[in-house]
């Protein structure tokens, strides 16, 4: 159903990439309702809810009290009535208390009523560190919720795909985390169809074809994971780059094959390196490949610390610098 | 405008009153005029759920001693807390149950209401996949269900619905985060919800004054900005009224109202709890003095519906009728291993292929091993 | 006792009332007797800090706006609320402080208060090292301070200490669960803890009437058997007057005491914010009428113990200490990178040796790269 | 200290364990107070804290009220003031209102203070299935936990491991969370020397020797991952059987030795299977050991779904046959 009041296409980056398909979504289904922190009359603190509560509605885009287990739990509620809550956590740093209404109660109502009921909600938050934020502004906790059954777990890295990935978690009839990279909210822009044409939710994207190597990233790291491929092209080694955009479910079939090709593989995220997606990724990679990998699987994440406060922030994420170090790695030790 | 000099700088700012309702004393003798909607019908109807919530109960602690029911929560003694909710909800109106609400089960989730309550504590998933649509699954987080509940009667509201949404919660729940955030926004949202508390004394063994201060539960509203009540919760017409009190403020868009009933756990938290270890037997004796049923019966009496006749068929059919419900629910097969992943997602994906083939690996073994 | 019948079954149940507090009106004239407690020099002490607090905030958002601080979290207008707090309490006190409590640090965390709060929001972890070691450092998740002020004034309690907890807590940090959750125990457990909360009419963009429905959030104490009561969050005797009024209350072993402070938000929420994006300047030009630090300055003018050279003189040192402070700030260089490891565990653990490896490794990059 | 009312050896399960180490800590140690839902009046409603408020009075054993943040955020504020709170979640599956506390307080305080502070205190839950509870009574999310630093996370398995691991736990100077797998609470007991002997909390424990494969498990998985040994035993297979007991921070050290003589290596654990412990472990054992494995990794856990209600949750725990399979794969496989 296209609104002919809204753009055909946008030239815009991450973050109006998901308020073009909030737009979207609000205009095509009645359904549809936005709820968080400041996400009405302020339009978001980042401003991804800009413009829907002008065009939509206090009563479709609400500005919820401070509390982010009511915000979860209401659109719980909300969901088990016929609506598609999108929820916004303000910082992912702050979804903590979220957790016992996303993992008790959202991952479960299908299940737990045998499918009488459902939780068609999802659950965004901005994520990550690089934009010099406060304490708890720059936290990547998605492997805590990847462990969750019954969730599904999104992280766009480009405009295009935060948008089709977006209208994909909106009509998803379960509960969907999607994650938004804030350090690539404003980066690189792209010109967004707004088609409403919506993403697979768990298909990886191979971003860059090559054999000899593949790196796996996915969110704000997708950039850096790009950059480092073109230094390796520059030694002559052709990366192939998986953006893994669905965490959970997760699409190693994508991932096994191309690592079957290449036989190396190299696991770029922002999180504290120990117990986090990439340690699920590189067992299943191991586990699998045992005949084909050349060399160990490399990981390169954040430390196993807290993210320091801004001042050192760099010292603790990973760069491009730190993806070809370990892809080099992968080639001295076979 | 010139105000008095003070001391202390104090000035008056607000007063607040809550009021508390009940119509039948322990006796079973008025205190207020018989309310409208208590014909003899109705009190009748109600009795004969109250005991047939009694009968259940007894007979869901007696599997479980047998080995066969799990840890079941016991209602004994707040029977007319169940069977009020029952009474009062319309068949469209929202439920949002916390675990102890049989006798809103017996009247509101059809003919195999009881044999869905075994089932649910016996240990199988099914049991949830009956009842209104509309109506929550039991909840055992502590105190999410307010919240949950709060977002569906957002939702009507959006919606432009009439109906209610019905929440309960214990007292102990009533000290965990989620109540208060979502009685908190049911005041700013104007939401057409009712809490329900069942103040039955106790949290497992904590006694409701080591849970909170106030002097009632009811008062917790206050903050909120939302209409607080307190009701005799042995007192099914007390209830009821409170109940009915809230629905008109909801439909005329006054918002939320918290019901304080206060009730007594008279058997044990659980099955697998032992109240003896943390509460004294005069204690429990007192309270049986107070018992919601005995109550309704000597009304009934008095009012000369009731004898030792009925009384005595009123028995045998609740027995026939809990029999039946437990052979219907002893007989019910358990569901297949595969079940486990029927509803995870509505949309099967692929990636989860590996899962069921790991477990068909292991049902191999387990069928070849015994 | 025989009982009129109603028609309703109401009766009464209980009853609250509320106090606010105020001494000056916002032309600085008495609205009430001057307290005791507030000397003349006690007066000047007061309007001396609020200034310097002032100075300093607007200082810190100069800074941040030249890119030489992070984010920062204006004071602006509410400067009575922290130097009330930092004039009230005592040097063994519990300060539980949230973000916004800078006038309150400058009173109590000694020489170099400012820098290390300019350090805080320029991104050094440094910065928390200094103060009262009893003290917490700044809070951001929104009101989990005050459960730990609980558990704090619960310490002290089973040591038998006399000293007092203080919490503060935005408007918008009351509805959160852990406010209501700690408000409650220390209702049950009569701690001697002081919840402070800064009304400042907004939570970032969202204004205090769709926070709550509630006519005060000093009633949010009621529902926790709590004292609750209201002040004048721009007079700094108010607030201080409430203090010490609560502080008799906890060393009587009468418990905690809630404390809404109305108060409002000159500036932004912080510098990332613009306010003028959900909020009038007709509201805002309002509000300066009502600030706290003109206020004071009536009042001394009025008892002639203030004059325009001394507040010359004022502003210029509080300038200059705050330029100094600055200069320190600046001057401080950055913590290694090692030093994201070094107050991780007390005991380093040896599992932990690969992550140093791989920070050197990583720091030779950079160096090799730069 | 020694109390001398104290017996000096008592034969007893996990949880006579837990509940003598608590006695021990408590007479030794003024400092140390116990706090929860149910713990006091009650003793815990698995009897864990039995006869300690009768010993130390309600002062220092406190019934709170309900609310799990509650309970994990007053322990941070006590710890911070010198106290050693021991606090008590009744299930692990209402620990998600802890987390907010436990992961941007409890374990941030020493490091956002810069050493000013601390946060030492112990969070108790009794976790895992098997027990035919009711829903949200069986679950396994320590994975969750170990993800975030400035934690350690410790799961004992026998009577003896549990009371020096507690008592360890409880003079250690930073949050502690230990997980009491509730399967074995009452299974075999042990004499235990109530000797106030701390257990060291970063060092696996190597159960059984043996050279051709290595067993790593925690918790209840190691009673059967123990007869799964036995079953490898007469199939002339000599498996070393190690209990990680520490999961954060976890002792690699003494996994990869292991893997490294034996060569192969079987995970086995009762959480879901993705994004758990066993992927860390899985993963480190690969990328270390590459040259020396013989064949792939195996990871035994529960299946990504929900711990079915009673009926079904053997379909969902593994078992020894479920290990014993995983071994002999690697036979195969090689
Ligand atoms: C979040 C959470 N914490 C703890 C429990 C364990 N638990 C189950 S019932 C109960 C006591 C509840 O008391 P109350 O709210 O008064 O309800 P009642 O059982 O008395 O009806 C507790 C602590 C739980 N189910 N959920
Ligand atoms: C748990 C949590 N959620 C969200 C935020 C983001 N946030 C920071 S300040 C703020 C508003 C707080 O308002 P209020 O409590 O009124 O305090 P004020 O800033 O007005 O002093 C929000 C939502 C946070 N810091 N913590
Ligand atoms: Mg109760
Ligand atoms: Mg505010």
């Amino acid at each position: 159903m296209a609104d002919h009041n809204m753009p055909q296409q946008v030239e815009g980056g991450l973050l109006d990439a998901v308020n073009l398909a909030l737009h979207y979504a609000m205009a095509s289904d009645d359904s549809v309702v936005v709820l968080g922190e400041d996400v009405a009359t302020n339009g978001g603190v980042f401003r991804a809810t800009v413009g829907l509560k002008e065009k939509f509605g206090f009563k479709r885009v609400m500005d919820t009290p401070l509390a982010e287990a009511l915000i979860t739990g209401l659109a719980v509620g909300m969901a088990s009535q016929g609506l598609k809550p999108v929820c916004e956590i303000q910082f992912m740093g702050f979804i903590f208390p979220a957790f016992e209404h996303l993992f008790c109660h959202a991952a479960r109502l299908r299940n737990r009523t045998r499918g009488r009921m459902s939780c068609p909600m999802v659950l965004r938050a901005p994520y990550g560190g690089g934009i010099h934020a406060p304490e708890h502004h720059s936290e990547s906790t998605e492997a805590l919720i990847a462990h969750i059954p019954g969730i599904r777990v999104v992280v766009p890295s480009s405009p295009a795909r935060a948008y089709g990935l977006l209208l994909a978690a909106i009509r998803d009839p379960d509960p969907v985390v999607f994650l938004e990279p804030k350090r690539i909210y404003r980066t690189s822009k792209q010109v967004i169809n707004n088609d409403g044409v919506a993403l697979p939710l768990d298909r990886c994207f191979t971003l860059r074809q090559g054999s000899d190597i593949s790196l796996i990233s996915w969110g704000a790291c997708i950039p850096d994971t790009l950059l480092a491929a073109d230094v390796l092209q520059q030694q002559g080694i052709a990366a192939e780059v998986i953006d893994v955009a669905t965490i959970k479910p997760l699409d190693m079939h994508t991932i096994l094959s191309s690592v079957v090709t290449t036989g190396r593989c190299v696991i770029i995220h922002e999180a504290a390196r120990s117990f986090a997606v990439g340690a699920e990724i590189s067992a299943q990679v191991s586990e699998h490949c045992f005949l084909n990998l050349l060399a160990p699987v490399q990981r390169v994440g954040g430390f196993d610390t807290h993210m320091p406060y801004f001042k050192n922030e760099h010292y603790y994420l990973p760069n491009s610098a730190d993806i070809v170090a370990a892809a080099l790695r992968t080639f001295k030790e076979s | 405008m010139t105000r008095a000099m003070t001391d202390s700088g104090h000035r008056p700012l607000l007063d607040f009153h809550l009021e508390s309702i009940q119509f039948l004393d322990e006796s079973g003798a008025w205190l207020a005029n018989r309310p409208g909607f208590a014909s003899d019908n109705w009190l009748l109807k109600a009795y004969r759920y109250m005991v047939l919530c009694r009968v259940f109960d007894h007979k869901a602690v007696a599997l479980q001693r047998t080995g066969q029911l799990g840890t079941f929560p016991s209602a004994l003694g707040q029977e007319a807390f169940g069977v009020a909710i029952g009474l009062a909800l319309h068949k469209d109106d929202v439920f949002v149950p916390y675990y102890r609400d049989h006798g809103a089960h017996l009247l509101r989730s059809g003919a195999n209401a009881m044999a869905n309550l075994l089932l649910y504590w016996g240990g199988d998933e099914s049991a949830s996949s009956h009842g209104p649509p509309q109506d929550f699954p039991v909840c055992v987080p502590i105190a999410t269900q307010v919240t949950h509940a709060a977002g569906a009667a957002a939702a009507l509201k959006i919606k432009g619905r009439e109906q209610l949404v019905m929440v309960t919660i214990g007292d102990g729940g009533t000290s965990k985060g989620d109540f208060f955030e979502s009685l908190n926004v049911a005041g700013v949202w104007q939401l057409p919800l009712i809490i329900l508390v069942n103040n039955n004394q106790y949290a497992i063994s904590v006694p409701r004054e080591k849970q909170c201060a106030a002097a009632s539960l009811a008062q917790k509203a206050i903050g909120a900005g939302v209409h607080g009540v307190q009701v005799d919760g042995n007192d099914v017409l007390a209830i009821t009224q409170a109940i009915n009190e809230a629905r008109v403020r909801a439909n005329d868009h006054k918002g939320a109202t918290l019901i304080e009933a206060i009730t007594y756990r008279l058997g044990d938290h659980t099955t697998a709890d032992d109240a003896s270890r943390y509460r004294c037997q005069q204690e429990v004796k007192q309270a049986w003095l107070k018992e919601p049923i005995k109550r309704l019966q000597s009304l009934l009496l008095d009012l000369k519906i009731w004898d030792g006749e009925q009384e005595k068929a009123l028995l045998e059919s609740c027995a026939a009728s809990v029999e039946s419900q437990v052979q219907h629910y002893l007989q019910t097969p358990a569901a297949s291993p595969q079940s486990m992943f029927d509803h995870l997602y509505a949309d099967w994906p692929e990636a989860m292929n590996e899962q069921l083939d790991r477990l068909a690996d292991k049902l191999e073994r387990i069928d070849g091993g015994s």
